[in-house]
């Protein structure tokens, strides 16, 4: 008959009325800012500068701009320091004098992280910046972004663990290098010391100067 | 005590107007009536926003607004502080009106909404003597003044110069024009009854008791059925769900009020909600017993409050048929209009003069209750075999 | 002046506007747009005859007008549909051009 | 007269001048519906309630809304650029003229118009009722008829003619 199912619908609604009241698991809704649901394990939302120890002299980043220039909605803007300072191998490096990332133009989309050779730009899970001034409030300076090792530690203890090894293991490869070098500098000047006095003590024999040693394997 | 409280408003008007000299007293106790009138509906208005998106909301499972409450404090009044915030966002807007538009036009169209919809309250008994202007022609005054709503309609839909605007508005207009009739021929059946345009007279009629229970008319055959056609005219004439094709955004914006912003924008809306109380309340006039009290024992509380928690209490149903039905289409509603309720609507004056002829007796109500069902079945199959229900058979898609 | 005189004079008024308005545009609609404009003078009259008249209570007047309504809302009715199926026709609803009997 | 009288009757007019003269026919269909408020506003002043409610139902409500529709349907919605008057426009406003000074002379000169202002009739809807059932019954029946008949056929005038003729055309 006519009116049938308008009937049978008006009692769906109904129930979902006073359901609504009754029943708390109905209202899946979450009451934001009081209520906060946990983040997921990846979350990522926009870009941020690991330091570790000092902000200033501590940060990772070398200013080889390749996020730069990866960056597809071109939102890092970086400008190199003229002078150099040593990073964290104690080799004299580069450091960014400016690093800007414009928040508004990013896109979260984490390429900047796949290409950073340097473990130095990370995403942080901070998405609650929302601010009234929409020039300088969304761009980002060079101290905003950085955030220490600790930090990364919290946000993201797997990834940040390994990013530590592999650059454990750079500056281990490192030292290894120099601790070779300075050896094979030590015998090269050894040999060149011997060279020099046997031509001085005698014959012009011509020995072949001795192989210098293989550095050792990287450690794994 | 209770029948001071009833006549409380009349005996502060009488009050306020004894200051005056006798000449003045007329033209003051009007203008006191229609600052009240001004001040309580759109009061009720905006009150109804906020229960329509929280009712909305809760039929949805939701929360609705709840936030808003007193501001600087935590109270928040399970968010009915709402309508605040929103009728200044409304009133400060920019009012942006199209190059193209007749500026005049565009202009006077809200204006001339507003002024046809706050007449009809004129008429209205919103409690015991408490009627603005009892003309004697009411319900005649109130049909007529409501049918003068099309033109701002027409006006608003033309002038912005926008296709959406002018497709809405010959909806609006057509759907209007088309669920008049069976409105009016609804209520004729309680003009008959009642013998009296007059809506003071009507609700009287209704104000005896037998056996505890008034005698509304909705408690008849033919009243249920002149009800029943009222309240689906009223939900057309307001342009509300499942009726509400004039202003379907999915399909056309807004419908007449597309170009509208700001200011205008507001008024059209307070406009359409107070439209839509007016024509709830003459639907409780006719048929509901006005402002008397459904039972004898519950004679104590005031009638205003009867009258006020009716008309809630309805509203809430049109919120309710919101939150339920999906929205018709141009086809249906016409078929529905012409083929269904237009009949219905002669049968049941036919019935109605079945009802008033015979002994008052169980007979009357064997008569006219089967006349009434054998059409409405007889009507439903009619409107039913034209459309082809059941499952979609789709022809190139899976 | 009485106020009858008054009435009449405004009715006249009226009368005479719509009719200058009926035989001087050219559009088809607006001639029908006067045409009510004089009935509605005419009622204006009818209705102040019956006011002012010795026996009001007989209604004759106020009769008179519901059924002068009545028959303009036919008269509208017919008309509007002759303007549609004109413009039907010769697209056009402009009566200087339609001067043909045939179609 | 009162001066509330003066003031509708000067609306009415300015409403029908406008919907006459004014050169976009929605603006002459709208300025009609405010003479024809006018007109209402004066039959509720000459104690005729019932006709002017009657009025706002018919005029505005009904013949108002019906205009409009023919308007859009002929495509006349749009200021026209040509002139909007008739070929022999100054005959029409002469004989306009003559009209009037006719009706107005016969108006003023009238010996017939009763001088005193008889009290306010009473109107009620149930005299008209009772008026319309028993005295003008015949009447009230063909009015009822003459309106069926023109409903239907405005409407066969208004269909569209079925495509016999030119069926061959499209193909």
């Amino acid at each position: 008959m006519l009116g049938e199912q308008i009937i049978k619908g008006m009692a769906v609604t109904a129930k979902n009325f006073f359901g609504s009241y009754v029943s708390k698991d109905r209202l899946t809704t979450v009451q934001y800012p009081e209520e906060r649901l946990p983040q997921k394990y990846h979350t990522r939302q926009f870009p941020m500068l690991v330091f570790d120890g000092d902000p200033e002299k501590g940060l990772r980043c070398v200013a080889c701009t390749i996020c730069e220039k990866e960056c597809p909605p071109k939102c890092i803007y970086i400008v190199k320091s003229k002078d150099k300072k040593p990073d964290y191998k104690g080799q004299p490096q580069l450091y960014p004098a400016v690093f800007d990332i414009d928040i508004s133009v990013c896109m979260s989309c984490q390429i900047c992280v796949e290409v950073c050779p340097f473990e130095s730009i990370k995403m942080n899970t901070e998405f609650e910046l929302s601010t009234d001034d929409r020039f300088e409030g969304l761009l980002f300076h060079k101290e905003q972004l950085a955030k220490s090792n600790e930090f990364y530690h919290q946000l993201h203890p797997d990834d940040a663990k390994d990013s530590d090894a592999v650059l454990a293991a750079e500056k281990a490869k490192a030292e290894a290098k120099a601790k070779a070098a300075a050896e094979a500098k030590i015998k090269a000047e050894a040999e060149a010391k011997a060279k020099a006095a046997a031509v001085a003590a005698a014959a012009p024999v011509g020995a072949p100067p001795a192989n210098p040693p293989t550095p050792p394997p990287a450690a794994k | 005590m209770a029948d001071k409280l009833d006549q409380i408003f009349v005996n502060v008007l009488h009050w306020l107007v004894s200051f005056l000299p006798e000449a003045l007293r007329p033209l003051a106790s009007a203008l006191v009536c229609i600052a009240f009138i001004l001040m309580v509906f759109p009061l009720i208005f905006s009150l109804t926003t906020i229960f329509e998106r929280k009712g909305l909301g809760r039929i949805q499972n939701r929360y609705g607004p709840n936030r808003v409450g007193i501001p600087f404090t935590k109270i928040r009044l399970a968010g009915f502080g709402q309508f605040l915030p929103d009728g200044i966002k409304m009133l400060t807007k920019e009012d942006v009106v199209p190059r193209a538009a007749d500026k005049v036009v565009h202009f006077l169209a809200p204006i001339v909404m507003l002024i046809p919809v706050l007449l009809t309250y004129s008429v209205l008994p919103f409690g015991k003597n408490m009627t603005l202007a009892d003309y004697d022609a009411g319900l005649l005054f109130f049909l007529a003044v409501g049918g003068a709503v099309e033109v701002s309609v027409f006006m608003a839909g033309w002038s912005s110069r926008n296709k959406y605007s002018l497709l809405g508005a010959m909806r609006a207009i057509a759907q209007m024009v088309s669920y008049e009739i069976p409105l009016i021929l609804s209520a004729v059946t309680v003009v008959m009854i009642v013998g009296s345009l007059n809506l003071s007279q009507i609700v009287a009629h209704q104000n005896q008791y037998t056996c505890g229970i008034a005698h509304w008319f909705v408690f008849t055959p033919w009243g249920l059925v002149g009800f029943l056609l009222f309240f689906i005219a009223s939900l057309a004439e307001s342009n509300r769900t499942p009726f509400d094709l004039p202003e379907a955004e999915s399909e056309i914006i807004a419908g007449y009020f597309t170009e509208y912003s700001g200011f205008k924008f507001a008024l059209f809306f307070l406009g359409e909600y107070l439209g839509m109380f007016a024509i709830i309340g003459l639907g409780i006039t006719l048929f509901l017993g006005g402002w008397t009290s459904p039972v004898s024992f519950l004679t104590w509380i005031p009638s205003w409050i009867w009258f006020l928690t009716k008309m809630m209490a309805i509203v809430f149903v049109f919120i309710w048929i919101r939150g339920t039905l999906p929205r018709l289409r141009m086809d249906q509603l016409m078929n529905l209009a012409w083929k269904f309720m237009l009949p219905l609507a002669l049968i049941n004056i036919l019935v109605a003069g079945i009802w008033h002829y015979m002994a008052a007796d169980w007979q009357r109500w064997l008569v006219c209750s089967a006349i009434i069902f054998g059409a409405y079945v007889i009507l439903g199959r009619g409107l039913m075999a034209n459309q082809k229900l059941g499952l979609r058979v789709y022809k190139f898609a899976e | 002046m009485t106020p009858l005189q008054t009435c009449l004079l405004v009715s006249a008024l009226l009368f005479s506007i719509g009719f200058a308005g009926a035989v001087t545009r050219r559009h088809a609609i607006l001639v029908l747009i006067g045409i009510e404009l004089m009935l509605n003078a005419a009622n204006l009259n009818l209705i102040a005859f019956w006011r002012f008249s010795a026996h009001p209570e007989a209604l004759t007047g106020f009769i008179f007008v519901l059924f002068s309504m009545a028959m303009a809302g036919a008269e509208a009715a017919v008309g509007l549909a002759l303007i549609i199926a004109i413009y039907r026709h010769k697209k056009t609803s402009n009566l200087d051009e339609v001067k043909e009997l045939k179609g | 007269m009162s001066p509330f009288f003066i003031i509708t009757a000067v609306v009415t007019l300015l409403g029908a001048v406008f919907a006459m003269s004014l050169r976009n026919l929605v603006h002459c269909a709208l300025a009609m519906a405010v003479a024809f408020s006018g007109v209402a506003a004066m039959f509720l002043q000459l104690d005729a309630q019932f006709a002017g409610f009657a009025e706002i139902l018919v005029y505005v409500g009904a013949i108002a809304i019906l205009i409009v529709f023919a308007i859009l349907l002929t495509r006349s919605g749009e200021t026209p650029e040509k002139s909007v008057l008739t070929s022999g426009w100054w005959a029409g406003i002469a004989v306009t003229a003559m009209v009037f000074t006719i009706l107005g002379w016969a108006i003023l000169s009238s010996s017939a118009v009763p001088k005193d202002l008889p009290a306010a009739p009473v109107a009620t809807v149930k005299n008209i009722g009772d008026a319309l059932m028993t005295k003008y019954v015949l009447p009230l029946e063909i009015i009822g008829l003459v309106l069926t008949a023109a409903m239907i056929g405005a409407v066969i005038i208004a269909l569209k003619e079925d495509k016999k003729d030119n069926s061959g055309g499209e193909q």
